[in-house]
């Protein structure tokens, strides 16, 4: 083999605290390097036509490149050495960048680390072999996981690309966390207006399978061909019949249940429709308060249904589908107001959540769109907003930024004032985060125009005193402490994950963060990518996003479904497992532990031996490490390769 | 039921709250609570040593702590709440050991550690729990209106106190509740009472008093029931003062949650000590009880 | 009956269907068996049972894959033949397992030391009764007896299975449970109570002394890779052929990590070692480890999952380090 | 090239991609400071990690080791290091009998976001190998020890009754 050497300053990223042109030097002394250099930034063009120049002037046979993460620029030098007609494998990183130039400013140390450190790439190059990826066809359905606005835009842009969508929503309808809201800042345009012709679009597109109720059971399979298992649950009402005419719901007798869709400050009935614009409009049974379910006996929807849709043995049905690519779009959950018991949330009737305000300003919420308050559904004069109830609080074990409930509460003051005009809305704030176009000026509209009065600082404690609620806290800016009589307070719950986020994760076999946000490929590069092929992000399920941002990662979530769809096959990572036929006796110990189900059995000239099916290999090498006799090895992690290394760093 | 543990009545124990210690022990007596004496335990050091001298004031507190463990116990018992945090901010802090070295040499037995320190009534909570004291009950304390109070330093700072909600606890509220009372919600129940500014401040301890008595009346309480000494002399004996600076007319009876307790377990008399407070409670009592029967 | 009369009647009437039977015979001495590969109804009569029947033929057993054979086991061979069943190395259709109660086997090499303690080689003994209790060689006209606890092989003093724990013709009554001798584990006992740097210098020695003959793995009736030991491949290349104490032990620490979770204590790598080198005492304490951390003791039990092949989400006695 | 003498030992790291060779990279995307005497070897997946690659390590004269995988449950593999715990475990507590302080070899789980956890981890192993000291390889046991060792082990050169 003759190996070429390619040393990075990365401009004074690592040149800075490696002597990039001794680790070059020292480099010529490994064997089979007939060549190395230094050079400014080898991922730039010129850089690697330099890369590719050498090549080709010295017959370079493998390449090292000491620089940045692999997990970072592999896949671009790779496809550098095969444009100068190399084996996309014949190349390996020594990452002398985020290991060693900036976690240490000792210059000798750090040249010393990175000579060993390209030794190992060597040694690893030497026992490297051309890999040649296999094809394999693409199944051009997606599958979007969540029907909020995320899920619902990159459901729309997929499905007007000419794709089959498959969207699964939790909910008997879509609509999401926006479904809910009565305005949108920084316009204070009505919601459902602008989300409500989306989801009928949803509905009436002949591209779009939509599965409501329903949740993902199961994910088996890979890019290009994933089964899904959705677990339909069991509505009670056969929506082939039901027609949404609203019936049963005027007819049920048991109508003092929790809303759900009204975050619970209003009653429903046991058989509901969640709200007018619902998409599909069906009905659904909630057994645990249907007198039918509880008691045993009722029947009148069933009496009063026009079309006898009504059917109280259903069953959760499983169904399977198979697609290409899954967007997972599962939203967020709000925080439980109740943990801070300083402020009485779930005690105290009047203490409510922003999203609970909401539906109060909603024409189509429980009290038509006027604000009365839950207790005694008096209008309420003074309201104060409480910012940061379950965010930036580290003592709850939630350091983050919400991001949107800064905004939305200067929203929510807006039109306080312009339901009520006698009214005054407190603001006990942090700090305003307000980046966005038109978005700091609305919170100083708020302020100047409709009057809210900002007071920077905590809230000590909420204690009700008479039909007032006392709320106690701290002007930082005045240096004094403050006391207000409300009538109402209006918590901003902290965005958090959506419930069930780390076992879905766990099922798509992405990563989420201690909170559950699922991870991103890379938090610039690939905002909407996961580390699982074929498994796209949008929206809030990655962290709390407003509608724009939702929007946004909808679309470009769908573009990458469609990027990845333009071909008709894909290729197969090669990096998989394969059987060396003649050391394999046959024992099947790698069978048991392949998380995939990726190995066979099969007989050869009578004898049981194992198979790796490639297309299903992930390359994890699990079965490598299990196999006594190392009869099946991970290619270009070979046992070999990996002691290679061991022996390049310890070898005195 | 014959759990035992060590009992530390706290100074005032033996002086302005004789009656919250004469109803501990009879209370937890009658629920089978075996309270142990400690032989020759001192002062915690209160509030004027952990002003001057953390060394000093743990030490203090280790002393008692290891008479307990000579007595082979593993807990004491305090009614106290101040005595409380001493004892147990003197454990946390002789975990680190260098402060522990400070502190073993100011003691001529050094503190081997590993003796918890609890309230009455997380020992009450713990130790006996609701189901006896809800089967113990003799005299229900049907129709009487209390408010609990439990000052704020009964549970906090959390991580140390390690027990109940510190905004809103409810160990009083279900121990009296199962007593048969009527338990109002009082939503200043961890509010201060102005602690011990009754002697160079009584005007901040008038209005942060008055301000728990004005919230007690508001939420309908006959009276307020309380768990520590302080607390209990700031509103009950200052409830004049109380009265004179803000133009009110309180006449709230404040008693120890024991008391209450050994009213409904038919305790005797002179083991309850009502005499021993200011606003006579027996008068509300009868009443309110007399109306439930 | 005997027990040996026993078997050879049951072996006598299986022998038809079966390709061979594996048992024992007498060997080149008197004081050695060897194993015997019973093919005619001829080469029965030479079967032997008793102490001197120190070898595992389970260790034959998969070169037999695919055709139907008998295998004539100890109770502790016995636990060797269900970790090959368990992991689908013999097919439970084409082995035929005759045992009968175990007594105990001698160990060669305690035996050969009484002898010289008597003066006597071994080499000269010319015969050998084991009667109950008592072991008696008789070596250059002279008899020296033994007991049998004396001279038995260490596993036999901590036997848990004196009698099979699967058979197809167990024959006669089963053999007495073993009360554990204290003397059992003096191996993992002696190494308990060395320092760190005493067992690497332990190590050290006895390694110095291994000849990389190989006759340990050879002789583990669990060393299923056989022509594929990574001992001596070169894809992949785990170890080098330099004679070195670290290659050697590395071989060792290859064997026994093979070994985890499967091995039964058979204790056949250990009698098999030219130079007497305590290799046993690298799986017993593996074996101890894998019953601390998951409560598992191989070949007991066919339909078991071994322990390194399956996993619990949460480890019942993995304390991990927090940082 | 060889370990700076009196300044670095050799310690060697196997890190799975996903989590961990992650989490270095965001360690050093936020430039948190680390001791350079670590050495990253990548491997796909912590399960991927034979026991046998770090007894070789440690045996070859390797000061420290030092395994990380992705967190149990989030397993880029979904299962990869619940079957790496098992062994990884098996090995530490397998290392002492072999002469081998235990201490040298450790195994923990770091995600690709815990850059703050790699540092805290590089960094307090980092140490601990530092107060240990370098190890020495069974070649090079002293003479004194070894002859002691040797004259202990009795009767047929079996482990010492």
């Amino acid at each position: 083999m003759r190996i070429g050497v390619f040393v990075c300053h990365c401009g004074s990223n690592i040149e800075g605290t490696v002597d990039t042109a001794t680790v070059a030097k020292a480099s010529l002394d490994f064997p089979e390097v007939v060549y190395a250099t230094d050079t400014m930034y080898a991922c730039s063009e010129p850089g690697q036509d330099g890369i590719i120049q050498a090549i080709k002037d010295k017959n370079l046979t493998g390449v090292v490149v000491a620089s940045c993460t692999p997990r970072m620029h592999e896949p671009t030098f790779r496809r550098a050495v095969e444009r100068a007609g190399l084996n996309r494998f014949m190349f390996e990183m020594a990452n002398i960048r985020e290991h060693v130039s900036w976690i240490g400013r000792d210059r000798e140390a750090n040249t010393n680390k990175s000579v060993d450190l390209v030794r190992i790439a060597v040694e690893k190059l030497r026992r490297d072999a051309p890999l040649i990826p296999s094809k394999f066809s693409v199944n051009k359905r997606v599958m979007v996981i969540g029907g909020g606005v995320a899920g619902i835009q990159a459901a729309l842009d997929c499905a007007d690309g000419g794709l089959e969508v498959v969207l699964v929503e939790r909910e008997s309808s879509i609509g999401g966390k926006m479904a809910k809201l009565d305005k949108t800042f920084p316009t204070v345009d009505c919601s459902s207006c602008i989300l409500g012709p989306k989801m009928v679009d949803v509905a009436q597109h002949p591209n779009i399978t939509l599965h409501a109720y329903s949740e993902v059971d199961s994910i088996g399979g890979y890019v290009g061909n994933f089964q899904v298992q959705v677990k339909k649950r069991a509505t009670y009402v056969d929506w082939e019949l039901c027609t949404g005419c609203g019936a049963c719901m005027e007819k049920c007798p048991s109508k003092k249940n929790p809303d759900a869709f009204n975050e619970k400050i209003g009653p429903c009935t046991s058989i509901n429709i969640p709200f007018p614009q619902a998409i599909p409009k069906k009905a659904v049974i909630d057994p645990t308060t249907c007198r039918q379910f509880v008691k045993g006996k009722c029947g009148v929807c069933a009496k009063v249904c026009p079309t006898g849709a009504i059917k109280y043995d259903m069953t959760d049905e499983i169904v399977t589908e198979d697609v290409g690519a899954i967007v997972a779009a599962t939203g967020y959950d709000l925080f439980d107001i109740s943990k801070v018991t300083e402020y009485g949330g779930g005690r105290y009737p009047d203490v409510i959540t922003g999203l609970q305000y909401e539906r109060l300003l909603s024409a189509s919420g429980p009290t038509g769109g006027h604000i009365k308050r839950p207790s005694d559904g008096k209008e309420p004069k003074n309201i104060v907003f409480i910012q940061c109830v379950g965010s930036r609080d580290k003592s709850l074990d939630r350091p983050y930024c919400s991001g949107f409930c800064c905004m939305y509460t200067a929203k929510q003051t807006i039109l306080t004032k312009d339901h009520i005009p006698d009214s005054q809305s407190y603001v006990f704030y942090m700090d305003i985060r307000s980046p966005g176009k038109m978005y700091d000026e609305f919170t100083r509209r708020a302020m100047e125009e409709y009057g809210a009065r900002y007071i920077r600082g905590r809230v000590a404690m909420v204690y009700p005193k008479g039909d007032k609620m006392i709320v106690r806290g701290a002007d930082t800016l005045a240096g004094t402490q403050v006391e207000i009589e409300a009538d109402l307070v209006v918590l901003a719950a902290g965005a958090e994950a959506a419930k069930g986020a780390p076992q879905l994760a766990e099922k798509l076999r992405i990563s989420y963060d201690k909170y559950g946000f699922f991870m991103e490929s890379h938090p610039k590069l690939k905002p909407v990518e996961t580390n699982t092929a074929g498994v796209y992000l949008a929206g809030s399920c990655q962290g709390p996003k407003d509608i724009p941002q939702s929007v946004g990662q909808g679309s470009a979530a769908a573009a990458k479904v469609l990027a990845l769809f333009s071909k008709d096959m894909l290729e197969s990572d090669p990096q998989i497992s394969r059987v060396d036929i003649k050391r394999c006796v046959g024992c099947g110990k790698c069978i048991m532990t392949c998380p995939f189900k990726a190995i066979k059995e099969v007989e050869f000239r009578g004898q049981k031996k194992a198979e790796v099916i490639e297309t299903v290999c992930q390359g994890c090498g699990i079965c490598t490490s299990t196999c006594p006799q190392g009869a099946i090895q991970l290619s270009h992690f070979t046992d070999n390769q990996i002691l290679a290394e061991v022996n390049a760093l310890c070898q005195s | 039921m014959s759990e035992a543990i060590a009992y530390y009545p706290g100074c005032s124990g033996l002086g302005t709250s004789k009656e919250y210690d004469t109803s501990t022990r009879a209370v937890c007596a009658a629920l089978g609570l075996s309270l142990v004496d400690i032989p020759d335990w001192s002062c915690c050091g209160s509030s004027p040593a952990h002003t001057k001298d953390h060394v000093l004031s743990a030490a203090l507190a280790a002393r008692n702590l290891q008479l307990v463990s000579d007595m082979g116990l593993k807990a004491a018992a305090t009614p106290c709440p101040s005595c409380l945090t001493n004892l147990r901010t003197a454990n946390h802090r002789c975990e680190a050991a260098p402060f522990k070295a400070k502190v073993d040499k100011l003691l001529d037995d050094p503190y081997a550690g590993g003796v918890n320190a609890v309230s009455v009534l997380q020992a009450l909570t713990e130790m006996v729990g609701l189901d006896t004291v809800k089967s113990a009950v003799r005299t229900p304390l049907k129709g009487l209106k209390v408010a609990c109070y439990y000052g704020c330093i009964m549970n906090r700072p959390p991580e140390l106190m390690a027990f109940d909600d510190c905004e809103n606890p409810m160990a009083m509220d279900n121990i009296l509740a199962a007593m048969g009372a009527e338990v109002v919600p009082f939503p200043l129940k961890v509010e201060c009472c102005g602690a011990s500014y009754g002697i160079p401040r009584p005007d901040v301890v008038a209005k942060l008093s008055g301000k728990l008595l004005d919230a007690a009346v508001g939420v309908g309480a006959d009276m307020v029931a309380v768990a520590c000494p302080l607390c209990q002399m700031n509103l009950d004996l200052r409830q004049g003062q109380v009265n004179r600076a803000g133009g009110t007319n309180f006449r709230m009876p404040v008693p120890y949650f024991t008391q209450l307790m050994a009213v409904a377990l038919n305790i005797a008399d002179e083991e309850i000590g009502f005499s021993k407070l200011c606003v006579d409670p027996r008068p509300v009592l009868s009443k309110a009880l007399a109306v439930a029967d | 009956m005997s027990r040996l009369d026993a078997l050879k009647t049951r072996i006598k009437e299986a022998l038809p269907g079966l390709e061979c039977v594996i048992g024992w015979q007498k060997g080149y001495d008197a004081l050695h068996n060897t194993p015997l590969f019973i093919r005619g109804e001829a080469d029965v009569d030479k079967l032997e049972w008793g102490a001197l029947n120190v070898h595992n033929p389970a260790v034959y057993l998969p070169s037999f894959a695919g055709k139907k054979v008998g295998v004539v086991v100890k109770g502790c061979d016995s636990r060797s033949v269900v970790e090959l069943l368990q992991e689908k190395l013999i097919d439970r259709d084409n082995v035929v397992i005759f045992s009968a109660g175990c007594d105990g086997v001698v160990d060669i090499a305690k035996v050969r030391a009484k002898l010289a303690a008597a003066g006597l080689s071994a080499g000269n003994a010319e015969k050998v009764t084991v009667d109950g209790k008592t072991v008696t060689v008789t070596a250059a006209g002279k008899a020296v007896s033994m007991p049998l606890a004396e001279v038995a092989a260490d596993k036999c003093l901590r036997c848990q299975f004196p009698n099979a724990v699967l058979a197809d013709a167990f024959v006669g009554d089963p053999a007495p449970q073993v009360q554990a001798a204290p003397a059992a584990d003096a191996d993992l006992a002696a190494l308990d109570a060395m320092s760190v740097p005493e067992r690497m210098a332990f190590w050290r020695y006895h390694m110095d002394r291994c000849i990389r003959c190989y006759a340990c793995r050879n002789a583990c009736p669990m060393c299923v890779c056989r022509d594929h030991c990574i001992a001596q491949s070169r894809e992949p290349h785990w170890l080098s052929q330099e004679d070195s104490v670290t290659e050697k032990l590395m071989f060792q620490v290859v064997h026994a990590m093979h070994l985890a979770g499967r091995c039964t204590e058979c204790g056949e790598c250990q009698r098999a070692c030219p130079m007497d080198i305590p290799v046993l005492a690298l799986k017993k304490h593996l074996n101890r480890t894998i019953h601390d951390l998951f409560n598992y003791q191989a070949g007991v039990d066919v339909a078991a999952i071994p322990p390194l092949l399956q996993f619990k989400l949460e480890e019942d006695n993995i304390k991990e380090r927090s940082w | 090239m060889p370990v700076l003498t009196g300044k670095e030992l050799r310690i060697v790291g196997f890190l799975c991609n996903w989590c961990s060779y992650g989490g270095a990279d965001t360690a050093g995307v936020g430039r948190f400071n680390q001791p350079t005497d670590l050495r990253i070897i990548r491997v796909p997946c912590s399960g991927r990690i034979d026991p046998l690659f770090i007894a070789k390590t440690l045996i070859n004269g390797a000061d420290g080791v030092l395994v990380s995988g992705c967190h149990p449950r989030d397993c880029h593999y979904a299962e990869g290091n619940f079957y790496a715990r098992r062994r990884l475990e098996v090995l530490k507590r397998f290392l002492p009998i072999l002469g081998i302080d235990p201490a040298r070899f450790d195994y923990t789980w770091v995600s690709a976001s815990e850059g703050q956890r790699w540092q805290k981890v590089v960094t307090v192993f980092t140490e601990q190998i530092h107060a240990l000291g370098p190890a020495t390889r069974h070649e090079n046991v002293s003479p004194e020890l070894l002859a002691k060792v040797a004259s202990a082990i009795q009767g047929g050169n079996r482990v010492a009754a």
